[in-house]
C-alpha cells in the first residue's frame, strides 16, 4: 500500500462523506417535489418564469453544481464497494473502481455543461 | 523438537510477566510461552477487585507487611512478604507505564480502595475488571518482543528431567494433536491454581492444577496444600465471584433476618460506612466460617443451589455502583437477573484460591535445578494460611518477574543440552499419550462421572471445616477414584482438538493434587486460617508453626514433612479484627 | 460445573433440543448437524447445555470455554444464526427450541465448534497495541498522570475481550480476509486515544490503508454483535475522519507546519 | 499486506518436519464459502445492502435533475414537455422507488454519521443521539427552505 493510494482513499472517502451529507439534505425534498408531487398533480408545478429565474441565479447554479458533483462522487465510492462486495468480484475491483469514478467525472462534466454552458 | 533457552509454561499474569522479565534481563535469550489456552483467556482475566501496593502517603510498607502476616495467621515467610510489599508498588507502576488503565483520582493520580484485612486503602483497581486489564496489558506488551515465541493452545503433559535438572516439557498442539517436546535449560511453571478440584468454585475451566501435578510428578514438593481459600461471596449455581470490592465500597452481608451477622463473630461492630479490618472488611477465612455458623443456626436462606445470605449494595446507589462496580452489576443482571441497585444479591462461600502450591524460595526456585514457579501455582509463601484479597495480582507480578530473572540467569549459566535420557522420555511420553489415552476406547467410566465424584469428595472431606473422619474417608474415596479413572473411556479418537483427551489429562492431574490436599490437611492437627479442624479447633504454634511439604514417594503415595516458617520481625500473635 | 449436574435431568422442568454443528477433519468433508436433547433450566446458559452434552451424552463434542462469566472471550459461537458468547446466552431465551449452535462465521473451522483465529493474532501485533513512548525511561516511582476525563477517551475501546464476535458479524471480513478487522482497529484506537501514548503516527501506516479502515463500509454489525460495548464501528469511522483530515492537511499545508 | 505477513514471528514456530514422529499432517480446516447472496441471509445485512444501493438512486436523481435543468434552459415548451414526460407512469414508479431509497439514505446517514464524530461542548462529549437529532433538525430546515424557494416564495 503506497502512501499515494492511501491518501487517494482518504480523499475519496472525504468526498463520499460530503456527498452523503448534501444528498441526504437536498435530494429527498427535490425528488419529492419534482419526481412525485408535481407529476401526480398534488401541487401545481412552479411557473416557468419563476423556475427559470431561480435557475438563472448564479448561486443556484453553484449550489446545484456542487450537489451534482458531490452526489456523483458519493455514488461512485459507494457503488464500487457495493459491486465488488455484493457480487464478490474481487478480481474486477480495479476496473470497477475506474468505471465508477470515470462515470462520476463524466457526469460532472455534463453537469457543468448543462448548468453553465 | 523445538529448542529454546527458557520455557515458560502458562500464559496468565505470572507467565507473561516472567517472559517479559526474561527477555528484558537478557535480550539474547529465546523464550517459549506454552499455554493451553490463548494467553488472554487465562484465568487472571477474571480477577475483579484490585491489586495491593503501598502508594498512599499515609501508608507504609510495614503496615502492608503486617496486614499480610497477620492475615496469613503467621504461616507466611516474612522475608518473602518484605520483598513482596517492597517491590509491589514498582510492579504496579511498571504496569501503568505499559498502559494499564488504573482508575484515577480527579487530579490524575492512581486511585486506591479499601480491601478485606487491609488496614489502609492500598488496593489499586481498574474499575472491577482489574485482572482483565492487567492481563491484556501484559499480553499486548508481550507482543513487542520477538524473542518470545508463543505456543498457544499447547497442552503440557510432562516435564523432562535428566540428571537432576529440568530440560523442558512435552506438549500436545491441540489443533493438530501433534505431540512435541519443547526444550529449554530452565522452565518456569505459571499454570495457576486448581479450583476445579472442587465442585463449587470461582475458578474457570482451565484451573485444574496441571502445574502443581507436573512439578509433583517431577519430584519437586508442594507446600501448604491444605490451605484452600473460600471466598464469602459467590453467586449460587455458577460460582461467579462478586468481588470483595463490593464490600469495600460499603456493601453489607445480611442473614435471613436482614441482620449484619458478622458482628456476632468477633469481627467488630456495624457502622454505616466501611471500617478497615472490621465487619465486612474482615479476612475471607473468617467471613466464610461465619457463614457456616449462621447456616447451622438456621439463619441463612434456602435457594435451589444451597443456603445463601444476602449482599446488600442498594444503599450505595446507581452512581457508585456504575463507576466502581460496573462488572458486579453486569454479572448480577446477566446471571441472576437481578439489579443490585434495587435488589439484594444472593451469595454463598465458594472455593476461590489455593494458598499452597509448588514450593519455591524467594526467587521462584523449586528444589529441582532449572525449575521455577510463580503465580498461583507456586507457594513462596506470602499467603500462609489465608491470602488477603488483592495480594495475588501483585504477587504474580513481583514473583513472576523474580522467577523470570532467576530462570534467565540459570539458563545463561548452564548449557547442558538434553541427553539421550531426555530423548527416551520424550518417546515414552509420546507412547503413553498415543497408546494409553488416544487409543483407549470402551472403558467403563465416564470422565465426568469420576470428576464429579472427586469434586464432591473434596467438598465433603476438605471443605471449610474438616475433621479426621472426613479426611480419612476422603483419602479412601480418592483411592477408589484413581482406580476408576484407569477405566475411564475416551470416546474421541480424533487428533484434532480432542478436548476429551485434555479433560482426561486434567482429571489425572487433579486427582494427584486432590490427594496432596487431603494428605496435608489430615496431618495438620490444628486450626489456622483457612484450615479449620473441628477436632483440633486451636492454633498450635508449638507443633505446626511450619509449612507442610508434600512429595511423592516412589510408590506414588504422598509423603508429608514440615519446614520451618521464616520469621523476621513479627512474632506470632493473635489475629485481631474489628477491635 | 455445579454440584447439581447429575440430578438435573430429574429436576428439570422441561427439555430443549440443541442442534449442534459437528466437523471432524479426519472424517468429514463438511460440517453436519447433530441433535441432542438437554434439560432446560432457568439458569442454564447455552454453554451449560453444551457441557451437559459433553459430560453426559457425547464426549466427542469439542468447543472452547473457560471463565463462564463473559470475560475470557473463548466461548463465542453462532447461536440461532447470531454470533454470541454462549456463556452469556440462556437456553430459556430460545424456548421451546430447537437451539442451533454453530461455529463462528468467517473463520476456518478446526473441529466442531472450534475455529481458527490465528489470522487475528497475526494482525494484532501489526497495529502495535502497546503503549509507545518516545522516552523509554524507567519507572522512577511515579505514574504518568491521567485524569478520569482523559481515561474516558479510550476506556470503551480497552474493554475488548478478543472474542471475535465482531469478525464473525462483519461481512467485509468474510469477503476480504486481508481486512484488519473491527477489534484490531478498535485496539489500535485504544492506544491512539490514550493520553500517555505517543505512537499514533506509527500506527497510521497500518490503519490508513486499503486493508485497514478504508476496507470498512460501515456495516455496523460489529458493534451490534459486541458483548462488551466496545463499538468498533464507531472506532473505525472516527479513525477514518482522523486519517482523512490528517492526509488532507499534509496535502494542503507545506511541510513543517503540519 | 506486507506489514502483516511478517509482523508476527511468534506463532507456532515448530520443529523440522522430519522429526515429527507422531500425528498426521495438520488436518484440514473447513472454510465455509460465502454465498453470493450473503446479503439476504440476515435482516441487518439486507438493510445494509439496501442502504448501499441507495447511491444508485442518488445518481439517478442527478440525471433527472440535469434533464430538468436542461429542459428549463430550453424554454417554456421544453419545460412543459419535461413535466409531461415526468408524469408518465413508469417514470413515476421509478421516482417513487428512488424517493424511498434516498429517504432511507438520509435516515441511515443521519443516524450513523454521529458515531464517527466526537463533538464537545464545554469539554463534555455530546451524546450521539443529540448529534443525530441536530442533523435531523437541519434536514427539516433545509427541506423547508428548498420547498419555499421552489414553490415561488409566496405569490
Ligand atoms: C474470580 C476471581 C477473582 C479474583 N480476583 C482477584 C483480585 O481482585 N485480586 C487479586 O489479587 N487476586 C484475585 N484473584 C486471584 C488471582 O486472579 C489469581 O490467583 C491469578 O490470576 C492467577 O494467575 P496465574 O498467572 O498464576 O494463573 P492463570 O491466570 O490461571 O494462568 C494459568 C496459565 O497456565 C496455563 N496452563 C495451565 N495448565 C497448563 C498446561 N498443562 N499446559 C499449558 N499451559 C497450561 C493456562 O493456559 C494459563 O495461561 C481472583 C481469582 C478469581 C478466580
Ligand atoms: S470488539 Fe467486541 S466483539 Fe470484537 S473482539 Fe472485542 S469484545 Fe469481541
Ligand atoms: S461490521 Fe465490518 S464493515 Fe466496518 S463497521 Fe463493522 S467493521
Ligand atoms: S467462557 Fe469465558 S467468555 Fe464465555
Amino acid at each position: 500500500m503506497t502512501a499515494r493510494r492511501s491518501s487517494a482513499e482518504a480523499a475519496a472517502w472525504l468526498l463520499f462523506g460530503a456527498g452523503g451529507v448534501v444528498s441526504a439534505l437536498l435530494v429527498p425534498v427535490l425528488l419529492l417535489l419534482f419526481g412525485v408531487v408535481f407529476p401526480l398533480g398534488l401541487l401545481a408545478p412552479p411557473e416557468y418564469p419563476h423556475l427559470a429565474a431561480v435557475l438563472g441565479h448564479p448561486l443556484t447554479r453553484i449550489v446545484l453544481f456542487g450537489l451534482c458533483v458531490l452526489a456523483l462522487l458519493h455514488w461512485a465510492h459507494r457503488f464500487r464497494y457495493t459491486l465488488s462486495e455484493g457480487l464478490q468480484l474481487p478480481r474486477l475491483r480495479a476496473p470497477i473502481t475506474l468505471l465508477c469514478y470515470a462515470g462520476a467525472l463524466a457526469g460532472s462534466v455534463w453537469a457543468a455543461v448543462v448548468l453553465f454552458g | 523438537m523445538a529448542d529454546h533457552d527458557v520455557v515458560v509454561v502458562g500464559g496468565g499474569g505470572a507467565g507473561l510477566r516472567a517472559a517479559i522479565a526474561i527477555v528484558q534481563a537478557n535480550p539474547l535469550l529465546n523464550v517459549a510461552v506454552v499455554s493451553k489456552v490463548y494467553p488472554m483467556r487465562s484465568h487472571t482475566v477474571s480477577a475483579e477487585g484490585g491489586a495491593a501496593a503501598v502508594i498512599a502517603t499515609d501508608d507504609s510498607l510495614d503496615e502492608h507487611a503486617y496486614d499480610t502476616v497477620s492475615g496469613s495467621d503467621w504461616l507466611c515467610d516474612q522475608d518473602a512478604v518484605e520483598a513482596f510489599v517492597q517491590e509491589a508498588p514498582h510492579e504496579l507502576l511498571q504496569l501503568e507505564h505499559w498502559g494499564c488503565p488504573w482508575s484515577r483520582q480527579p487530579d490524575g493520580e492512581v486511585a486506591v480502595r479499601a480491601f478485606g484485612g487491609m488496614k489502609k486503602m492500598r488496593t489499586w483497581f481498574a474499575a472491577d475488571k482489574t485482572g482483565f486489564h492487567l492481563l491484556h496489558t501484559l499480553f499486548q506488551t508481550s507482543l513487542k518482543y520477538d524473542r518470545i515465541t508463543r505456543y498457544d493452545e499447547w497442552y503440557a503433559t510432562t516435564l523432562l528431567v535428566d540428571d537432576n535438572q529440568v530440560h523442558g516439557a512435552v506438549g500436545i498442539e491441540l489443533a493438530t494433536g501433534r505431540i512435541e517436546a519443547i526444550t529449554g535449560r530452565a522452565v518456569v511453571l505459571c499454570t495457576g491454581g486448581c479450583g476445579r478440584v472442587f465442585p463449587f468454585t470461582t475458578n474457570g475451566n482451565i484451573k485444574t492444577g496441571d502445574g502443581m501435578a507436573l512439578a509433583y510428578r517431577a519430584g519437586a514438593p508442594l507446600k501448604d496444600m491444605e490451605f484452600v481459600q473460600y471466598h464469602p461471596t459467590g453467586l449460587p449455581f455458577t460460582g461467579i465471584l462478586i468481588t470483595e470490592a463490593a464490600r469495600a465500597e460499603g456493601g453489607w452481608l445480611l442473614n435471613k433476618d436482614g441482620y449484619r451477622y458478622l458482628q456476632d463473630y468477633d469481627l467488630g461492630t456495624p457502622s454505616p460506612t466501611p471500617v478497615m479490618r472490621s465487619m465486612e472488611l474482615g479476612p475471607r477465612d473468617r467471613l466464610s466460617q461465619a457463614f457456616v455458623h449462621e447456616q447451622e443456626k438456621g439463619r441463612t436462606l434456602d435457594s435451589p443451589y444451597g443456603p445463601v445470605v444476602h449482599l446488600d449494595l442498594r444503599h450505595l446507589g446507581a452512581t457508585v455502583i456504575d463507576s466502581k462496580l460496573p462488572f458486579v452489576r453486569e454479572l448480577c443482571l446477566q446471571y441472576e437477573r437481578i439489579d443490585p441497585v434495587h435488589e439484594l444479591i444472593p451469595v454463598r462461600p465458594v472455593q476461590h484460591y489455593m494458598m499452597g502450591g509448588v514450593h519455591t524460595d524467594i526467587d521462584g526456585a523449586t528444589g529441582l535445578p532449572g525449575l521455577y514457579a510463580a503465580g498461583e501455582v507456586a507457594c513462596v509463601s506470602i499467603n500462609g494460611a489465608n491470602r488477603l484479597g488483592s495480594n495475588s495480582l501483585p504477587e504474580l507480578l513481583v514473583f513472576g518477574r523474580r522467577a523470570g530473572i532467576a530462570a534467565a540467569e540459570f539458563a545463561s549459566a548452564h548449557d547442558a543440552a538434553p541427553g539421550p535420557a531426555v530423548q527416551a522420555q520424550i518417546a515414552d511420553e509420546r507412547r503413553r499419550l498415543e497408546r494409553d489415552l488416544l487409543a483407549r476406547r470402551a472403558g467403563r467410566e465416564r470422565i465426568a462421572d469420576v470428576r464429579t465424584d472427586m469434586q464432591h469428595t473434596m467438598e465433603g472431606s476438605a471443605g471449610i471445616y474438616r475433621d479426621t473422619e472426613s479426611l480419612v474417608r476422603g483419602a479412601d474415596r480418592l483411592q477408589d477414584l484413581r482406580d476408576r479413572f484407569v477405566h475411564a473411556t475416551i470416546e474421541d479418537a480424533s487428533r484434532s482438538f480432542n478436548t476429551e483427551l485434555v479433560a482426561a489429562l486434567e482429571l489425572g492431574f487433579m486427582l494427584d493434587v486432590a490427594e496432596t490436599v487431603v494428605a496435608c490437611a489430615l496431618r495438620r492437627e490444628e486450626s489456622r486460617g483457612a484450615h479449620q479442624r473441628t477436632d483440633f479447633p486451636r492454633r498450635d504454634d508449638a507443633r505446626f508453626l511450619a509449612h507442610s511439604l508434600v512429595s511423592r514417594d516412589p510408590g506414588g503415595a504422598p509423603r508429608v514433612e514440615y519446614l520451618p516458617v521464616t520469621i523476621t520481625r513479627w512474632p506470632p500473635g493473635e489475629r485481631v479484627y474489628g477491635r | 460445573m455445579p454440584d447439581t449436574e447429575r440430578s438435573l435431568p430429574e429436576r428439570a422442568d422441561s427439555t430443549i433440543t440443541m442442534q449442534v454443528a459437528r466437523y471432524r477433519p479426519d472424517a468429514d468433508s463438511a460440517p453436519t448437524m447433530q441433535e441432542y436433547v438437554v434439560p432446560m433450566r432457568e439458569e442454564w446458559a447455552v454453554l451449560d447445555g453444551l457441557n451437559y452434552i459433553k459430560d453426559w451424552l457425547d464426549g466427542t463434542l469439542s468447543f472452547r470455554w473457560s471463565c463462564r462469566m463473559g470475560i475470557c472471550g473463548s466461548c463465542g459461537m453462532t447461536v440461532n444464526g447470531d454470533p454470541a458468547l454462549t456463556c452469556g446466552t440462556f437456553l430459556t431465551d430460545y424456548a421451546p427450541g430447537p437451539v442451533r449452535v454453530e461455529p463462528l462465521a468467517n473463520f476456518p473451522v478446526i473441529r466442531d465448534l472450534v475455529v481458527d483465529i490465528d489470522d487475528f493474532l497475526r494482525k494484532l501485533p501489526a497495529v502495535q497495541p502497546w503503549l509507545v513512548r518516545d522516552d523509554e525511561q524507567g519507572v522512577d516511582g511515579v505514574e504518568f498522570l491521567q485524569t478520569p476525563a482523559e481515561m474516558d477517551e479510550y476506556k470503551q475501546y480497552s474493554m475488548c475481550i478478543n472474542c471475535m464476535l465482531c469478525y464473525a458479524a462483519c461481512p467485509v471480513y468474510g469477503l476480504e480476509p486481508d481486512f484488519l478487522g473491527p477489534a484490531a482497529i478498535a485496539l489500535a484506537q485504544r492506544y491512539n486515544l490514550d493520553s500517555r501514548d505517543q505512537g499514533a503516527h506509527r500506527r497510521m501506516d497500518v490503519l490508513a490503508t486499503a486493508e485497514g479502515v478504508w476496507a470498512c463500509t460501515y456495516v455496523g454489525e460489529c458493534t451490534t454483535a459486541c458483548p462488551k460495548g466496545v463499538d468498533p464501528a464507531g472506532a473505525i469511522q472516527r479513525y477514518k475522519l482522523t486519517a482523512a483530515t490528517r492526509t488532507l492537511r499534509s496535502l494542503l499545508l507545506p511541510r513543517g507546519s503540519r | 499486506m506486507s506489514e502483516l505477513a511478517n509482523a508476527s514471528p511468534n506463532r507456532r514456530e515448530v520443529s523440522t518436519p522430519g522429526e515429527r514422529a507422531s500425528g498426521p499432517a495438520r488436518p484440514r480446516t473447513y472454510r465455509p464459502r460465502i454465498s453470493r447472496l450473503w446479503w439476504v441471509h440476515r435482516r441487518s445485512y439486507l438493510l445494509f445492502a439496501l442502504r448501499e444501493l441507495s447511491s444508485l438512486f442518488v445518481a439517478w436523481f442527478v440525471v433527472y435533475l440535469l434533464l430538468l435543468v436542461a429542459a428549463v434552459h430550453g424554454g417554456s415548451g421544453s419545460y412543459h414537455a419535461f413535466l409531461e414526460w415526468g408524469s408518465s407512469p413508469w417514470l413515476l414508479v421509478v421516482n417513487v422507488v428512488a424517493l424511498a431509497f434516498v429517504v432511507l439514505h438520509a435516515i441511515t446517514w443521519f443516524n450513523l454519521a454521529p458515531q464517527a464524530m466526537v463533538i464537545r461542548l464545554r469539554g463534555r462529549r455530546v451524546p450521539s443521539r443529540m448529534v443525530a437529532a441536530g442533523h435531523f433538525a437541519a434536514w427539516v430546515v433545509v427541506s423547508a427552505v428548498v420547498a419555499w424557494i421552489v414553490l415561488g416564495a409566496g405569490p
